[in-house]
């Protein structure tokens, strides 16, 4: 009974208290993390990767962001209506690109004649490919986080207790 | 001839796993009472999906379908451009299955499924 | 820039633009629904351009990206793809214009407003999908919106019907994926012409994959399609759902799986092949046994939206024995049915649903009297249910007509007789809503008619029934090339 | 009766499937029919059509970059799902 009790207190103590090891450890991680995101982003079209794997891993970094620092901090600055932003923007690019096609007098989505191409295996190349693999990058991120938020929210009752 | 069977599903053992995980899937999709685990049993299924698929992609002695100079053998790319797109869905099925989750244990207050359907029962007579 | 070619991609992407930005619109829904209303008309004229040019010069191709078939996807709007989009557009239009003026039954309105458009515009993806992974893509789209139109009503029993239908539909989804693996494997091909034309050489090499890929196609689609005895999840799902959702589940989602699974047999694997296997006769057997059951469970249903739930189960049992019966008038009787009901189902629950708003009851013994207190209201009611009884001069009686001519075409005259009992079983099941409405004593006085605006859609779909009953030529010959179609 | 039904069923289908799979083109088979389809061109043309090396991002990015739209519109399907389902759960918001 005893045990039981400290290991309560010590659960509640560890929801609210601020974890320096965690702190400075993510503080020193994440940018490297999101780096990395960014990498698999942007060569997308010349290695394995691309646009959902690169926003899952810089969606990942935000998640761990705001386990970390409290959630409420992290509300503030990443809050529901940015991500949906995200969301939405990163889709619309992407219609917006198809459109371009359009545009030009040739089908939806085309990306040859009327995107640049550059020259294989580059890193400005492949015209469409990349800006694409961005805005769904942004989209991913978005999507990520604000399903997190989203379940961390419903699961709690109106005065945010889990 | 049934030897002859055994040899063929032994060379097609990457086949004959992602089936055995599909089954294990649907027999947990069955027999499983817990939401949960009812989720869990649909991702196993969809993963079982998604080995299959890209194992159909697969070639004696392939790379990865990245045009490199000096690389001349590649696997089928196609399986695995399609398999993205099934992750991605799986993944938005099981989001919105979770959220679904939660709101069911809010209502109800058991993620047992024989316990939801008896209350529901109970409330609707 | 616009052509009539690029019409069938725009019909598509128009409803996805609108839906990414109706989110956004959350501080000024005002526009948010003059933007979804503007989109559903914009497409619905679409639709009407489409089908008027596959009349005129035939099937449209439109290759995405500028890739040909074998490597880029191509939409194939062929009659049966114009027809369906057409009636898919108009119906939901009709379902747009009554979800922004009905009394509010959702909290997050304009999230609503984004799921609905997202599955219209997956509607239209699947039907006119000439890729099948593609239409794979587009039936997890509408699966995924379709529950979360049950769920945004957010009351105990819409979510745990909405996360039942969820985990079947998954599982239907796996099925489906799993086929297209199947098929795939032994085709190397992607788009559903060219598979016909692998599997006319593969398919005696690989027997036993073609028929396996078969089956779990039929169950997966059939799952999502609520053939029946894969239809458990449909009564619930849709007596829960708000009022729109349910006009839009049970008029159009249903039978757009229909249609996905007749284009993937007669453009993937050809009518020959299709019904070569055993599938037919299981087909014709569930379909039988769907119209039986769902008559006999809607005549002990005291719920009125439970009621037309289970006429839906015995509506999708008529599409796919018209289907399955495969003589060119059964097939014309299936396809004009896929209209026909949409047109009532939708009069019906809108109707019901207003009912249920303004008075309250929901069930059919509370209705006393309800018919004096709401005459238009009752009026549509009365005209949907006689037509879903398929008394003459109305369109009920065309399609059952022609199934029933189509069975003795195809020289199953039991199945007549099956149309004709099953007509008398649902005059069973619909009169008394009617007789308790008109003939009851008059018990809420309170009860008065909604707006104007609210009553525009109903009697819109009640003249669509009166019109269709008595004048039926006006959609015939895209009927007709789509019957050739399949029977071909 | 209720354990035996699964039990039957799942017989039944990884009997049908087991038996799919013998019968199935044997596994890393450069000749399979699946093959024979699409995959060459992919492959062949990708870099000039696309400017992509990477075959994967040049098949889901631009051949089939319709069906990428669709997977996009998942993403956006679910988390509007999500947040419209979750919504009623708050009353202050």
């Amino acid at each position: 009974m005893w045990l039981f009790w400290q290991f309560r207190r010590l659960c509640t103590k560890v929801n609210t208290m601020h974890d320096m090891v965690l702190e400075v450890v993510n503080r020193l991680l994440l940018p490297f993390i999101q780096l990395f995101g960014m990498y698999i982003l942007f060569h997308g079209h010349l290695s394995p990767g691309g646009g959902f794997s690169g926003g899952a891993v810089i969606g990942a970094s935000l998640i761990l962001y705001s386990l970390t620092f409290r959630f409420a901090r992290v509300k503030h600055r990443l809050d529901h209506d940015t991500s949906v932003f995200f969301e939405a923007a990163g889709a619309l690019i992407y219609v917006a690109i198809g459109f371009v096609g359009l545009f030009f007098g040739y089908n939806f989505l085309t990306n040859r004649g009327v995107f640049p191409l550059g020259v294989p295996g580059q890193l400005w190349s492949s015209g469409m490919i990349l800006i694409i693999t961005l805005a769904l990058g942004a989209k991913v991120s978005g999507t990520i986080l604000s399903l997190f938020q989203e379940l961390l929210e419903g699961g709690s009752d109106e005065h945010g207790n889990p | 001839m049934s030897m002859e069977i055994l040899e063929r599903l032994y060379g097609n053992i990457y086949y004959l796993t992602s089936v055995i995980l599909f089954v294990i899937g649907f027999h947990t999709m069955l027999t499983h009472r817990n939401l949960i685990k009812k989720l869990m049993a649909l991702n196993i299924m969809d993963t079982a999906i998604f080995l299959f698929f890209v194992a159909i992609g697969y070639r004696q002695g392939g790379q990865a379908p990245i045009l490199l100079p000096g690389v001349t053998s590649f696997v089928n790319p196609v399986p695995s451009a399609l398999i993205l797109t099934g992750i991605v869905i799986s993944v938005s099925f099981t989001a919105f299955a979770l959220a679904l989750v939660v709101l069911l244990y809010k209502h109800y207050g058991t993620l047992d499924s024989d316990e939801i359907i008896a209350i529901r029962g109970k409330k609707h007579v | 820039m616009f052509s009539l070619t690029h019409a069938p991609i725009l019909m598509v992407v128009i409803l996805l633009t609108a839906a990414f930005i109706v989110p956004l619109l959350r501080k000024h829904l005002l526009v948010a629904k003059a933007l979804f209303l503007g989109a559903g008309l914009l497409v619905t004229i679409l639709s009407f351009l489409v089908a008027w040019n596959v009349l005129e010069n035939g099937t449209m191709v439109y290759n995405v990206g500028g890739w040909a078939a074998p490597h880029g996807i191509a939409l194939v709007v062929d009659a049966f793809a114009a027809y369906v989009s057409l009636v898919i557009s108009v119906i939901s239009l009709v379902i747009f214009w009554f979800a922004v003026f009905a009394p509010r039954e959702v909290k997050h309105e304009v999230g609503y407003y984004a799921l609905i458009l997202l599955l219209t515009a997956a509607m239209h993806g699947i039907v006119m999908a000439g890729d099948i992974f593609n239409l794979f893509v587009f039936v997890e789209i509408s699966s995924l919106a379709a529950v979360a139109i049950i769920a945004v009503k957010g009351t105990k029993e819409s979510i745990e019907a909405s996360f039942r239908y969820l985990i079947l539909s998954a599982l239907g989804s796996g099925g489906l994926l799993f086929s297209i693996a199947l098929l795939f494997m032994v085709t190397g091909h992607l788009n559903m012409d060219l598979m016909r034309q692998t599997l006319e050489v593969t398919a005696g090499q690989y027997p036993l994959n073609v028929l396996t890929a078969l089956a779990f196609m039929v169950v997966g689609l059939g799952v999502k399609s609520a053939l029946f005895p894969l239809h458990i999840w449909l009564p619930d799902a849709h007596a829960n759902a708000p009022t729109a959702s349910s006009a839009l589940l049970s008029g159009l989602v249903v039978k757009v799986y229909i249609v996905a699974l007749m284009r993937i047999a007669y453009m993937t694997l050809g009518m020959e092949l299709f019904y070569l296997l055993p599938i037919r006769q299981i087909l014709l057997v569930m379909a039988s046994l769907a119209i039986v059951a769902g008559s006999v469970f809607a005549i002990v249903q005291d719920n009125i939206k439970r009621l037309l739930a289970f006429s839906t189960v015995a509506q999708v049992g008529y599409i796919f024995l018209g289907f399955s019966l495969l003589s060119a008038r059964a097939v014309e009787g299936a396809v004009w049915h896929i209209l026909i009901h949409a047109i009532m189902k939708t009069l019906l629950f809108l109707a019901v649903g207003v009912v249920i708003h303004q008075s309250g009851y929901k069930k059919i013994s509370q209705l006393h009297g309800l018919g004096r207190r709401m005459p238009l209201t009752f009026a549509c009611i009365t005209l949907g249910a006689l037509s879903m009884v398929g008394i003459p001069g109305t369109a009920g009686f065309i399609s059952k007509l022609y199934l029933a001519l189509g069975a003795l075409d195809a020289g199953q005259a039991i199945f007549a007789v099956l149309i004709l009992l099953s007509s008398l079983l649902s005059a069973v099941y619909y009169f008394p809503l009617i007789i308790t409405a008109y003939f009851g004593h008059d018990a809420s006085p309170t009860v008065v008619e909604p707006s104007l605006a609210v009553q525009l859609p109903l009697v819109v779909l009640a003249i669509a029934v009166l019109f269709y009953g008595l004048m039926p030529s006006i959609l015939l010959p895209l009927v007709r090339q789509t019957a050739l179609l399949i029977t071909r | 009766m209720k354990k035996v039904l699964p039990v039957l069923v799942l017989a039944a289908i990884g009997m049908l499937l087991v038996l799919t799979v013998a019968e199935m083109p044997t596994f890393g088979d450069g000749q399979a029919p699946a093959h024979r389809g699409v995959m060459d061109k992919y492959l062949r043309d990708s870099a000039q059509d696309t400017g992509a090396i990477n075959t994967i991002a040049a098949i889901i990015l631009d051949y089939r970059a319709y069906d990428t739209l669709g997977e996009a519109t998942v993403l956006f399907v679910a988390v509007l799902a999500v947040s419209a389902a979750l919504y009623q759960g708050e009353h202050h918001a």
